[in-house]
This record gives C-alpha cells, structure tokens and sequence, in this order.
C-alpha cells in the first residue's frame, strides 16, 4: 500500500470520485492550472478538462452561489475555499441556501455539495490564514462538518462527503498537509458520517479532540505519562456534526474526567457544546469540572500562535486540574 | 476583453418597446398566435384577480403577508416563450410567473396558508416554486437565487443539454454581492442564462436613483460582458419578443442575456408597507396612465382577438374561480405540529431526535394543562 | 415620565445622541423617508436631514463596510440591518474588520459603530424574519453584543452603544416592539455593558434569559408558582457578551439549579457557552443537570413557530426535569 | 440616471500613456518640477530594492511571505499627488506607496520581522499601515477595504473638509463584493474617493479574461456612474497626471473616480507562490520590456535630470541601506508574549482576564520544564 500525505490522499480521493461519477466537478480559485495553491487538486485539470475542474473569478460569494446551481442541478460540485478565513463572503450562501434550500423547499430540492478548505493555525499564517470556524457552519443547522486528522480518514472521509446528499463542510488541517504520512490505501473505502475513533486508549481522562490537535494531544499524553504517570484517553471526532456523542460517553463512563482541546477560540467553540451536552444528559458520569483547552477568545495571532494555540504546556495543566477533583 | 460596439450600448440605454402606453403599435409587431396573445392576457389577468385575492386575504388575517405584483403583469411574457423544462427562479413578487409555469391558483392558495398541501411544507412566507414545474422557491434574501440560476445554467450545457435558466430580481437586488458574482461567472463561463430585471423604480422606499447612479442595470450587465438590452416593461409585447429572442439564442449559443424590464410598482412592496410615507398619490396616478392590462387589451380589441366585455367576464370569472379556491384551502387541515423537524437533512442527526422527543414531551404538557401556544 | 413602548424609546435614544453629538448617524435601507420598516428611526431625516440618516442601496456587505468607515474617521454610524436575518452578505465585513480592525492596527484604529437590527420570532415572520444569531457575533471575538427586553432599558443600553469605543451589535427583539410600555425618562441615562438585572426573584431554580423571552419566563414561572409551587429567579442578561457571570454565580449559589432558555438553536447556542462555562468553573454548585430550552436545531419555521420556540410547556418540564436531581 | 458620452467610453476602453516602452514621449507631458520628477524615481528605486530584500529575508527564513511589487512600482504616481491629510488604504503589495506616505524601510522591516517596534503588533502577515500616515493597514481578505475608503471619504465630505481618500486593489478583487459595494456607494454618495486597480493582469493564476468577461475595470467603473479610466499603469508619468487631476477633481466637486493601472506582475505571486505552473518564462521576459523603472530612467537621463551611473548609484545607496536596517530590525526582540490578548478590545472583558490568567500559568509549565513552543 503507497504511503501518501493528507494533499495527497485529498487528491486521489477527488481523482477517484471524478472517474467513478460524472457529476462530479471541482471548483474554486486556483484550483485548475495552479493545482490549488497546496496542490490537492494538482493534474485534475489535465486528467478532467476545464469543464470540469473550474477556476473561478475572485469570490467566494459566487463560488458557493454557483455551486448550490449545479448542486441544484444535480451536480456533486466540490468547491474549494482557498483558505477557510476566506469564507465568510460566502456566508449568506452558505447559511441561508446551502444549509436551508432543502427546508425552504420542503425537501424537494437538495444541495449534494462539498465545500472544502484548509484550516486551522500552526503554520505562522497569521489572523486571516489561520482560523477554525466550525462552530458558525454547526450553528448553522442543515450542514454535516467534517475534519479528518490524518491521510488515511482523509481519504475515506471526503469519498464519504461527496456521496452525501446533505451539504458538507470539509475542513482540512493545513499544518498536517504534508507532515503525517500513512499508507493509504488505493481502493475504495469510505469512513461512516457521525464516526470518531479512539486514538489512543487510557484509562484516568478522556481527551476529546480533532484535525492537528489528535497530534498535539498525543503528544501531550506522551509528556503527562512521563510527568504524572496519568493516561490520557484520546478521541478524534472526525465528524464535527453530528458528533460522536457515544465515543464520548463510553469513555466518560471509564475516566470520569474530560477534556476538550480545540483551536478555535474558547467562546462558543465547539468544547461549548459538547461541555454543554454532557452537563445536560450525563453530569452524573463526571467526577468535576469539564475543562476546555482552546484557542483563546482573541483574533488568530501572527506573533506567538504557539502560544495562542492549545500547546502541552496548557493540556499538561489541564489535567492536573482535572485530577484535583 | 471584449469591445463595445455603438449597437450594444443603445440596446441598453434606450427602451425598446412594441405598444404605446395606449396600446397602439410603435414598433414591429412580433408573429405571435393568436391563441398564444389571447392566453398571453388571460395570464395577466389571472395574476390581477389572485393579487387582489391575496392581499383581502391578507386583510381578513388569513395570509401572513402579500407582496403586491400589480404593475407587473406583462412578466408573463418573459417566461411564455420558455419550455417547461427550462428552469425558472422567480422573484417573490412574480404571480404571473408562477401561473404561466402551471402552478394553479389553488396551490398558490395552499402555499400562501401554509396549510397541509402546502408543497414547501411551512417553511417561509410570500414565496412559491416547486419542483414539478422547474420553478425553485425563492430565497427571501435578496438576490440569492442569481447565482444558483447561473450553476444551474452552468450544469445544463456541462450536461450538453439544449435548456435555459431564467432568473427574475428586482432593482434592489442589482446592489447585492449575488448580482455582482453572478453576472460575473455568466459572463465568464458563458452559460444559457437570462436575466431578469424587473426594475420597478423602487426598492421599498428606495428609488432607482438612490439605489444606483448607474446609467441603467442593462449598461451594467455589459460591464459583465452580458449583453443586455432595456424594454419598456409594462409592454408585454416587447417583453415577450425581447425574452424569445434572448431564449432561443442562450438555447442554441450559450449566451447569457440580461434584460432590464422598466415597469412600476402600482401597489404597497408588501402589504406591511406603507407607500404614503414615501411617494405620492401622484405618482402612482400618473404611473396607472402605463399599466401592462390595460394597454394590452386595448391592442387585443383593436385586433379583434377579444372584446371588452369577453375582458370583463374574463376577470369575473377568475373571481369566482379564486373565491371558491380560497373557500377550499381555507378548509384544509394546518400541517403536522412536527414538520420542521423534517428536511433539515435526508435522515434525522441524533440531536433532532432528542429534540423531537423533548417536542413530544412538550406537547404532552400543552394536552394535559389545555395551554395555548400555537 | 412618558410611557413608551421599545420602538419610541430606541427612536428617543437616537434622537438625544444626534443632537448630543454630531458624529452620530444613522444609515440603512429606508431609514431616511420610510423611518426604517418597524419607524425606530421615524422623523429622524427631518430632524438632521439626509447627509446624517443616510439611506443606503440594498447590499448589507455595504451598509457595514461603508460604517466601517465612517467610523474609522471617527463619527459613529448606528447601522440598521432590516431584519438581522439579512446581515450574512455582511459576514465578512463584520467578521474580519469590524471585529478586527484594532487588533489588525495594533489598537490605532477603533470602529466605534453600532449594528442594530430586529431579531428573533414570533410574529409569523417565517425562516428569514425569525432569527437569533447571537452566537455568530460572540463566536467572532472583537464584538459587544446586547439585547434589551423593554424600552427603559432599550433606551439606556442603545446610548451606551453609541459611547462605547468598540463595535456593538445591538439586537431588538421585534416582537415586543409595541406590546411592553413602559416609563422612559426623557433624560440622560446609560445602562453598564455586561450588567444583567434581576427580573424576578426566587430561591427554587435559577432561569438565565433575555430579550422576548424574559416575558416568556415570567409567564411560565406564574404558571410554575401555581402548579408547582415552585419559585424561578429569572435574570435578564441584556448584555449577551461579555455577560454578567457574576450575577448568575450568585443565583446559582442559591439555587444550585440552572435552566437556560433562548430562541436561538439549542447547538452553540449561548446557553452552550454559559452551560460549559459553570461546568468548567463552578459545577461544586450544581445540584443537578444543566438544562437548555432553545429553539431547535432546525431552521426556523413559518408553520408552527410557537412550538418552535421556547414556550411554557417546555420550561415547566425542564423545571419539573431539574428538580428531579 | 446618468447618459454615457462618447468621451468618457473612449477613456474607459483605451489607454492613457504619456511614455512609450521606451522613455519616448508620445502624450502631453505633464509639467512636473524636476525635483518631483526625480524624487519620484527615488521612490520607485527604493521600492525595488526593499522588495529584493524582502524577497531575501523570506528565503532565509526570516520574513514570513512577502508579495513582490516587482513591475508595479509605477503606482507611486498615483499616490504622490496627495496630501499627508489625505487617506490611503494601500494593497499588500504596494511597496512603494508605503514610502510615499512616509514610512520607512526600518519600519517596514520591523513590521515584516514582527518585532518589538512592529506598530501592528504582530497581528497578520504581509501587511503594512500606520495611523501616523494616515494610512489603514491592509485587510487580507481581498477588497476589504474598499468599502471603508468610501466611508472615509463620505466622512471627510460630511465634515466638510477639502480632504480625499484613496484605495488600492488588484483586478482579483474586483470580483468580490466588496468592490461592488463600494463602487456603488460612491456613485450614489458622489464622494472623493480614487479607486486605484491595479490590473497586473493575473490573481494569482487566474488571468484577467477568466477573472470577468468586462470590456475593462474602467468600463465597468462607468457602470456605478463612476469617472474611470485606462492608464497605461507602467508610465509613471501617466498615473501621475491622471491620479493629479483625479484627486484634484475629487477635492473640489466631490466626484469619486477610478483609475485602472494596466501593469504586469513581473515576480511570483507571493514567496509560497510558483508561477511556472501557470504562465510562460516567455511571457514574463516579453513583459520585462515594458517595466516601468527602465522607462522612466530613460525620459529622465534624456531630459539630463539623472545619469545611468547616478541612477545605479542610488540603487546602490539603498542597497546598503536596507542592508543596514535589515541587521536592526533582526537584533530586535520579540513582541511580548502576551501581546495577542491586548488591542481586542479597549479594555480586557473577564473571559480574556480569566484567559491571561490560564496564559501565564502555561508559561509557568512551559518554563518549568522548559518545553519548546514558541
Ligand atoms: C438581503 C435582504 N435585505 C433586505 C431585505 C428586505 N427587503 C425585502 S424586499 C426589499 C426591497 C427589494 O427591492 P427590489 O429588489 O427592487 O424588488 P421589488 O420589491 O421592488 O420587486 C427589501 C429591502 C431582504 N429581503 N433581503
Ligand atoms: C477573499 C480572499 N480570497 C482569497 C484570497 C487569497 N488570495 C490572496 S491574493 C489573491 C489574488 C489577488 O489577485 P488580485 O486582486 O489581482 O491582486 P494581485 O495579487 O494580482 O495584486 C488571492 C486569491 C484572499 N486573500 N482573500
Ligand atoms: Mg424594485
Ligand atoms: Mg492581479
């Protein structure tokens, strides 16, 4: 089985869903002769012509205007959005037409489309090449949101995004692009909508995560292991909404103690939520507090986004908290 | 880049038109069948009569709101000359749109009361499309459906299929980001799309010189590369001509067309508006002097395709007709009190579930301390 | 003191801050002539004419890019978005300048503007006259947020707004525009930012609420009294970010039960932020679960609204659910 | 509604020059004082050069992203014709307009570096401004700005102030809405504001006939009833008599008015950009021929303002020069660490207090153990 990075497992993904459907079309600013400005949709144009791989005018307000029309048609348009920071132009499309054609018609018409994107910090891009903006597409109500943290579910997930026919933003970790490789295989497989998994097993905290920061909490357990002889249950939610909430209990029942880790800032992250669900139905399952760890409730900083970010330092103090109790 | 030719530039700053504001020819009388003139005006007619029908319901508290298309009829000849699988995305204030699509006076109804044959299930006021008829529902924000029309158009020629897409919006909507993009992609991709724009001199309270200081919205698709042409939109002749031509050369060469429809909003925007705060009594006298009905039934007498009082009996029997189809949606059972759990997505996420649980819960408590909510 | 229902008080607030200070000025679609749809800015173009209520063409991106201005040379635009479901082509501009501009100068340049617009159900308004979308602006990060639930304070809270040196979204709850009435002082009055009031006192269940739906809670804690004999303290937030923490750590101390209710979906709704926030900081003072009545992760429907939204039903069975523990 | 004249179409659809590729005068030259002239040559020398550097910095790691301005250094004409109490809000890659307004290439390097001294803090990459310039920081996101200048500019008229605004963007940008906004509020409002696109040609890889079908961004200036015009955006010369007069106009009647610079992007997009992928090495030597420091350098050493060696002299000075102020501005310190919670708001809200106190314990763990973060 061939080795692949995230860029590349995106690529093959699209390539394969293009030559088993018609329908398919990729779209969006730089994506034909330029590959896209990380190279996910590289040699497309050759393979598809530019009928069907489609480099767009300057806005994202009409990639996804456009795009719901050839959903509506019948299209499985896979839009790209350059970098997610960009989106918000888009927003109206997205939030009252993408997420609500199919309500405002009484289900008679859909929308099977993927917006794509890289995401997230990590890679010194500054306020407006860095952010994790989950929590606007799941507030939205009518959209599936996905983020995968490796090549493998990378692969599967978008496959699995693409035969949807519920709307799906797709949101890739840019700071893993090119860092994680995994052997990725060349068939075709698809990784269920609504699935998280269990990354690492342990039996003192459940560490709830996605997209880069499955690293980062790895990592992070490796240090406490070290530190404090404490074992870190790591989950990946994979899928952001609707999220793994039985993962989650299952291992709550075990730990008794969680932890959220996110980019996005505190407030209304999607830790929110999730925080907010568990206080709801299972406050009986924790032993104390619900501690997020995230992005702080600031614009996404150029200088020290290290330090901005959830990093070790920060999980490490989380779970000293967490064990207090 | 393309160059502007003398010829472009006068189609978009002059007014094409075929009647005069009393009906008579000024221009060349397009060939249209008789039969096609004679239900041509029934359409209008019809729209009239549902109007009026809409906004006494609106009176009486049975319709949430109303959004007068009186003034605006002669769009019907915009969308006569489209086949039925062609895609139309109307406006919201596009009556006889609706009508020439197929969809009857009793759906309109049943949509306007949201009741249990309501084909958009409750989902929002004032707006009608459905499947069926390739008529997609319009979003209330305004302009969005500009460039979901031009995806649409995008996708038909991408399929090699020999259809058009027609999108209507009002002047306002001509400021908004959608318009922007989607003339834009038209031009750029060069898919059979046409547009519509019925600029009716206002938007709200909001005239076309404040809206804009463009020398005219067809000036303005050319800066799209869309070539585009001003009609005089209370002239359904030229409506009709100006639309056929623009279809049948977006069919064969994949070109979009914009069309500028010049016309008047006789009536209130909505039946919450209060035009008296803004523009005169005379305004709207004056503008009568150009209204689209009148005008053409007087070039349909003249041609003897109908009489005046065959016109009256027309209107009166579209009357009861309405009448008794308000009677029987008024009759109908409401939807069901769950209904918008549903066609959020294909299945329901687990949250909705719960949620519907906690609904039903809800409702248990309603039924047992008799509580009034809805 | 005259009474007054919400729309004269918020016209009276406008008309004491143009004539206090002539930076102030209004814009909109037909908020000049018409007086804006629901009149809050009626009279204003006679008083100060159309160089200072400004109307503007149809595109919201405009209305708020073109304050953004305004305010960056230092007069201060109160913005009106017609119905705060229209504000998303806006999304960008409030997003990534509003919100952003001082952090993206280093603090040189402030947008001392106002956003205000009617939200939220219940006048059969339908999936775009309905919405609640509070949490998209404290999500953002950068942005106040406040909602009055009457004139007195719709009056001392809207002049607070215009003070303030960073950007408000004011929000105003439509459908109580006409029906509460109360005195309003013709002078001079603010209401703190982040200052949430104690509307009914009750030492059972704390309800932490605000805009229409703190009639709503009151209606349903009559309701309760009777069939219950249970006793709601009900806090009106009024400021939705930051929100006045305090005042319910201090109900919660005696009460130890936390019902959250708003209009907006329950998913990252703010009642997910307020939920996570005592669990990660103060869950030693819960007795049980943490319960949201919201409206439901849906669209917001025409048909049924009433069920839809928070209604009594449901918060006397989240009571009935939270005395349980 | 205004009528479009024969005059304002011509200079909307072809080219204003005063120079030939070559320094040859084939316009009217416009009376400038020899010391403007040179200074102006000065600016467009240092632009290059700290472009080279910045393009140096970033491959030695230092410098985040830089986007080149070689080939568009012409823009400075545009901005000279200003006044310090006029506005600008400039795009990311306008170099030379930053030396303009009067900042310096030690700040734009502290700025690039993100150091101590940075008066943004640290907030975004690539980006340039300061309040003391009266001069905005540009927006990432394309075409932001564009909005903002009107409002600025319907401001400064409100105030009735005899001051202007003017605003910076690429060909990219006019596709977003943004532009579509602003332009039409400036139609609308009759404000100074100058628009200044900087048609290169190319947003990133998309080129400019797949960007719009337009006959020209001038052309579609006209569309807002906006004054616009082609310049030919590699003739100094040219962009300062239209910007002169244009600002000029915008000062006394309150006209906005939009310039379109056909120039050509001679680097890559950014420093993460690989153009090879989209456009010839060809292409890029056959548009070398027409930069604009080359042809200027020629009308000045033919019209004895400057020699060649003067003119390599000068190149040279400021090589040294930002050398020099390079090594500064790397021996500088971080901003603090902290520094992202201030400049959210005017005061710290108790979520961020609460946040500053979870921070500092982070850095408590990070030196205790002495992790690696930062
Ligand atoms: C994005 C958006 N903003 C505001 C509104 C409120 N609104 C409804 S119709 C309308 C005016 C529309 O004018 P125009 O486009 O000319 O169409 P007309 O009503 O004249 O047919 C406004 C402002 C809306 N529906 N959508
Ligand atoms: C809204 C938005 N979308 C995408 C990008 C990514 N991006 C940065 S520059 C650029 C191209 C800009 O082209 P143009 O406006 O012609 O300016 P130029 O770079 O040629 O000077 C793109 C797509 C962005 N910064 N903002
Ligand atoms: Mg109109
Ligand atoms: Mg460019």
């Amino acid at each position: 089985m061939p080795v692949m990075n995230m860029v590349q497992a995106l690529n093959l993904a699209l390539r394969e869903e293009m030559e088993r459907d018609d329908r398919v079309v990729v779209l969006g600013e730089d994506v034909g002769r330029r590959g896209g400005v990380f190279l996910v949709t590289e040699g497309l144009i050759d393979l598809f012509g530019e009928e069907r791989v489609i480099d767009t005018p300057l806005t994202e307000l009409g990639i996804v205007g456009f795009s719901i029309g050839l959903a509506l048609y019948g299209l499985r348009p896979v839009a790209e959005i350059q970098f997610i920071d960009f989106v918000y132009e888009a927003f109206d499309q997205i939030y009252s037409n993408m997420a609500r054609i199919r309500f405002r018609s009484g289900g008679m018409y859909t929308v099977p489309m993927v917006l794509r994107s890289p995401c997230c910090g990590g890679i010194k891009g500054g306020m407006h090449h860095s952010q994790s903006p989950e929590s606007f597409f799941i507030h939205s109500t009518g959209l599936y949101v996905m983020m995968p943290s490796g090549p493998y579910d990378a692969k599967g997930m978008l496959k699995t995004a693409i035969r949807l026919d519920d709307p799906v933003i797709f949101l890739e970790p840019k700071s893993i692009y090119r860092v994680i490789k995994e052997e990725v295989p060349e068939e075709d497989y698809t990784i269920d909508l609504g699935k998280g998994k269990v990354v690492r097993e342990g039996g003192d905290v459940t560490v709830v995560t996605w997209g880069a920061m499955v690293h980062l909490a790895n990592q992070a357990a490796d240090f406490i292991k070290e530190k404090l002889g404490v074992e870190l249950e790591i989950i990946d939610l994979r899928t952001l909404y609707p999220y793994d909430k039985d993962l989650i209990i299952e291992s709550l029942e075990k730990t008794g103690r969680l932890i959220i880790v996110h980019e996005a800032p505190k407030i209304l992250g999607l830790g929110a939520e999730i925080s907010a669900y568990i206080a709801e139905e299972h406050v009986d399952l924790l032993y104390g507090p619900i501690i997020r760890v995230t992005g702080y409730d600031t614009p996404f900083p150029l200088a020290h986004e290290k330090l901005y970010m959830p990093n070790v330092a920060r999980i490490y103090n989380a779970v000293k908290r967490s064990l207090e109790f | 880049m393309r160059s502007i030719d003398r010829k472009s530039l006068e189609k978009a700053l002059e007014t094409y038109r075929v009647l005069d504001e009393d009906g008579n020819l000024v221009g060349e009388e397009p060939s249209i069948s008789d039969s096609t003139l004679v239900k041509m005006f029934e359409y209008m007619v019809r729209a009239r009569v549902l109007d009026e029908w809409l906004l006494k319901l609106q009176r009486l508290g049975k319709v949430a709101i109303h959004a007068p298309n009186k003034g605006q009829e002669a769009i019907v000849g915009a969308v006569m000359p489209l086949r039925p699988e062609d895609w139309v995305f109307p406006s919201y204030r596009d009556l006889g749109v609706y009508l020439v699509r197929g969809m009857s006076e009793e759906e309109i109804l049943d949509r306007a009361l949201y009741n249990e044959d309501d084909p958009l299930k409750g989902s929002d006021f004032a707006i009608y499309g459905n499947r069926k008829y390739n008529m997609v529902p319009t979003p209330v924000p305004v302009g969005n459906q500009i460039p979901h029309a031009v995806g649409v158009a995008y996708a038909m020629k991408y399929r090699g299929e020999d259809l058009v897409t027609m999108v209507m919006f009002g002047d306002g909507a001509t400021s908004r980001g959608d318009f922007h993009a989607g003339l834009n992609f038209a031009g750029v991709y060069r898919v059979p799309v046409i547009f519509v724009c019925e600029n009716n001199g206002w938007a709200i309270s909001v005239p076309f010189e404040r809206q804009t200081r463009s020398p005219s919205i067809a000036f303005r698709g050319l800066a799209y590369g869309v070539d585009s042409i001003r009609v005089d939109g209370n002239d359904v002749l030229a409506m009709y001509t100006v639309a056929k031509q623009a279809i049948e050369r977006a069919r064969k060469d994949k070109e979009p067309y914009l069309i500028e429809m010049l016309t008047y909003r006789l009536g209130s925007h909505t039946t919450a508006d209060d035009p008296s705060r803004y523009r005169s009594e005379e305004e709207v006298r004056e503008m009568m002097r150009y209204e689209p009905l009148k005008r053409f039934k007087r070039y349909l007498v003249d041609k003897g395709l109908i009489t005046e009082s065959e016109a009256d009996e027309l209107y009166r029997r579209y009357s009861s007709y309405v009448e008794e189809a308000a009677k029987k949606a008024l009759n109908k059972s409401p939807l069901p009190r769950d209904i918008f759990f549903y066609n959020v997505y294909s299945t329901l996420p687990w949250n909705l579930k719960m949620q519907l649980e906690e609904f039903r819960e809800a409702i248990k408590t309603i039924e047992e301390f008799g509580l009034e909510v809805d």
